[in-house]
């Protein structure tokens, strides 16, 4: 077969289901000490605002969204979520040394399209990322993992929407990874 | 090669040490030493139920050893239960009441038949204990109404207090209305007046029937 | 016993290296199991990559199974547990467009760390994205205030809505679950013969 | 294709399928029976009615008072902004709005406080907490708020303070003041009477 001469070639990833049981357990023992799940976009959040506090105190203040967040006695950085994206940024670097992943910086593409439009496409998908992550209350780990886990029906109609709006639209897109 | 043709072996042993981890919590799981044997709407019941509630005057006969199906359980602490106690009753402190030992206790005299009465200083003190047990399915349980205290004050007269209403703590003592506004004395003072006859027949019926609450 | 941290057992001092801990595990299965790749994520969408669908039904089907007998052996109490607030039509409006940009970026926040980690550029700026993104949020956020809030039905499990006991809810999603695993996987076969390998 | 991912499935259909029958021990919603027992014993519940008095004085938000007697002595007479739900009818999910709001400290009264008790016995094994009896129910509230009766002279200075707050408390709650002595003949002779009245209506 063409495929099993690549094979040595092939990122040594291990069997997903096994990554899926080892995470479903990780999500238990999470909830377990903390009582909540796993999140990562929260970190981010709390990342903006830092800076608009750093850039101009007045303006985070005033503004309903971030006050929310503003004004307690540590820094917003100092947040469960943000250790937490920290562990997970270490985990995948110890993770790409362990499985031979971590080259020089490159950009994974489909090779029908040019770094240009990979970088753009990878620009706005964030931004919206960003901005859906907000009304849906979490992101992809937040809400529909942990959420749905812990049978939260806010976190089931994330997980489905999410997925459903992924499938119904990916035709258009098919370009960018194929 | 597809992952499907990967021997999930490690997948595998994840999964059966999972599994184990849920036999050991079966295999550790205590039974709960107590359940609630009444629901909701049936611990609302018992409490219309003037049979779960024990009468000063019927104290006579405990007393007096006449009735030994009886036994009476004193939920106060040892120092004063030592100063003085309904003769015949045992001392069971409240904060002693899930002792094992206690617990057995109960369970053998709920299997003989032999009716418990708890009983405090007044009746608000048994009345938690006294709703717990018979919730738990101690349906042997009664409660005194009137507590020690009552007792302590009409024990040389215990069969009189059948004309009594003093244990009766849920009685108003008052006419509150009238007595927390002045100004409209009159006005209430007249519509007592009229209602009294018609309310005084009631009220022989009533007391026996209604318990302590 | 647990939840340990709301009950006591283990101190708020200890939050942030539970944190930082829990993140690495998380980070390190995130990646090797393969989610640092976009193309791997997106294969999920084309049917030439499922792995995404079957780690994270597998987590899930795990944590809810896992859930129920540590609540049923006492260990853990669901009733402590935070359950995500359901804010219906944002949060359908806002997955909407959670799904437009996980199929244009091809990451979702966890797993664009783990790629920004082995040195994928395209994370980096969708990280960045991210950022920009939840800024215009906040920014613009008085204009659609009330619609954040709106649909507003407090933090529901499923039970709660329905009646139906969880367990009902887990031993479904683990059949649809399964059943995915085996359609997907001669969904995969059969797409893979017709597609150009990918390097990773 | 491997077989131990068909071995794999059957594990994870029949854990699945064993939570089913893990039965719902803790109804849901109820409190442990030893836990319930624990706060039974615990005299924490109970409130003064020099509290009440106060709380209601001081115009609390978070007081809520709860009449557990009947609706016809309800009728005649209550405390200030009390809500009226019959003992009966304590378990009923409408009268259950009104418990477990957060920082809203409920306060059960009756004649005596013995249905009072009931009352709180029976939320608190439903779940709900900051629940409060009050002690010697409204009984006592005229012994102590509408009619205080003076301390002896040899009594401690905080009898006098106590009792003065209760002067004060009587004033808000009768709105009058008159020389206590007349008022309490009054009352006294027309309290016995009373109690016939009310007895008809039954316990609680």
């Amino acid at each position: 077969m063409e495929i099993n001469n690549r094979d040595n070639n092939r990122p040594h990833y291990i069997n997903p289901y096994l990554g899926g049981v080892l995470l479903g357990l990780l999500v238990i023992i999470t909830v377990y000490i903390t009582g909540r799940g796993l999140g990562a976009s929260g970190a981010v959040k709390s990342a903006v605002v830092t800076t608009a506090e750093a850039i101009t105190p007045a303006h985070a203040e005033s503004n309903p969204y971030m006050s929310k967040f503003t004004g307690g006695d540590h820094s917003p950085m100092y947040n469960w979520l943000v250790f937490e994206s920290l562990g997970i940024f270490f985990g995948g670097l110890l993770s790409g040394i362990l499985f031979g992943r971590l080259k020089k910086i490159r950009i994974e593409k489909s090779p029908k399209i040019t770094n240009k439009t990979r970088l753009i496409a990878a620009l706005t998908g964030g931004i919206l990322f960003g901005i859906g992550s907000q009304f849906g209350r979490g992101c992809s780990s937040g809400a529909a993992l942990s959420g749905s886990s812990t049978f939260s029906l806010g976190g089931v109609i994330v997980m489905l929407v999410l997925f459903g709006t992924g499938y119904a639209i990916a035709w258009m897109f098919k370009k960018l990874w194929i | 090669m597809h992952v499907h043709e990967l021997n999930p072996k490690k997948t595998l042993i994840t999964v059966i040490i999972f599994v184990i981890v849920i036999i050991v919590g079966f295999l550790t799981l205590k039974k709960p030493r107590f359940t609630y044997k009444l629901d909701m709407k049936q611990s609302v019941e018992i409490l219309h139920d003037s049979s779960l509630y024990f009468y000063p005057w019927q104290l006579a006969d405990v007393v007096d050893n006449v009735e030994s199906n009886v036994v009476l359980i004193d939920l106060r602490d040892k120092f004063s239960f030592g100063q003085g106690h309904i003769p015949g009753s045992e001392n069971i402190s409240a904060y002693d009441l899930t002792e094992e030992n206690n617990i057995e206790h109960l369970n053998e005299l709920k299997s003989a038949g032999i009716t418990v009465v708890f009983y405090g200083n007044d009746q608000l003190q048994a009345n938690g204990p006294w709703m717990w047990f018979r919730q738990t399915g101690f349906d042997n349980v009664k409660i005194l109404l009137g507590g020690y205290n009552y007792y302590k004050a009409h024990k040389n007269r215990l069969s009189q207090t059948k004309s009594d209403k003093g244990f009766m703590c849920e009685l108003p003592r008052y006419d509150y209305a009238k007595a927390a506004s002045k100004k409209a004395s009159k006005g209430v003072n007249n519509t007592v007046k009229k209602k009294k006859p018609v309310v005084v027949r009631r009220k022989k019926r009533t007391v026996t029937a209604s318990g302590g609450c | 016993m647990g939840p340990l941290i709301p009950n006591g057992v283990i101190t708020g001092d200890w939050d942030f290296v539970i944190a930082l801990i829990i993140g690495i595990i998380f980070g390190f299965l995130l990646e090797s199991s393969g989610f640092s790749s976009s193309r791997n994520i997106v294969g999920v969408f084309y049917g030439y990559n499922f792995v995404v669908l079957r780690v994270f039904f597998t987590a899930v089907i795990v944590a809810m199974v896992g859930l129920l007998y540590f609540d049923y052996f006492g260990w853990l109490d669901l009733d402590k547990i935070f359950i995500l607030p359901t804010y219906l039509t944002p949060m359908i409006v806002g997955s909407v467009i959670m799904g437009f940009g996980f199929v244009l970026g091809g990451f979702c926040p966890g797993t664009s760390y783990t790629a920004i980690a082995i040195g994928k550029l395209d994370a980096l700026v969708f990280t960045v994205g991210l950022f920009i993104g939840i800024f215009i949020f906040s920014e613009t956020f008085p204009l659609f205030q009330d619609f954040y809030y709106s649909g507003y039905l407090g933090n529901v499990t499923l039970t709660d809505v329905t009646g139906i006991p969880a367990a009902w809810f887990a031993f479904a999603f683990t059949i649809i679950a399964l059943a995915s695993f085996w359609i997907t996987m001669v969904i995969e076969k059969r797409v893979r013969k017709n597609i150009t390998e990918y390097k990773f | 294709m491997n077989k131990n991912y068909i071995f794999l499935t059957i594990l994870m259909i029949l854990l699945a399928a064993g939570t089913l029958f893990l039965d719902n021990r803790k109804d849901n919603y109820q409190i442990k029976p030893e836990v319930l027992l624990y706060e039974i014993i615990q005299p924490t519940r109970y409130v003064t009615t020099d509290q009440v008095a106060k709380m209601i004085i001081d115009k609390d938000p978070t007081l809520e008072l709860i009449d557990v007697r009947s609706p016809e002595e309800f009728d005649k007479f209550s405390l200030t902004n009390a809500i009226n739900v019959p003992l009966d009818s304590i378990i009923t999910a409408g009268s259950q709005d009104y418990f477990g709001l957060p920082g809203v400290k409920v306060v059960f009264y009756s004649n005596g406080d013995i249905c009072a008790d009931q009352a709180w016995v029976l939320t608190r094994r439903m779940g709900y907490k900051d629940t409060y009896v009050m002690k010697g129910g409204l009984n006592r509230w005229i012994e102590t708020i509408i009619q205080p009766k003076e301390p002896p002279q040899e009594a401690p200075y905080t009898d006098f303070e106590l009792y003065q707050f209760r002067k004060g408390a009587q004033i808000y709650f009768t709105g009058a003041e008159i020389e206590s002595t007349q008022v309490k003949k009054k009352s006294s002779v027309k309290v016995r009477r009373r109690k016939k009245t009310v007895t008809a209506s039954g316990g609680c």
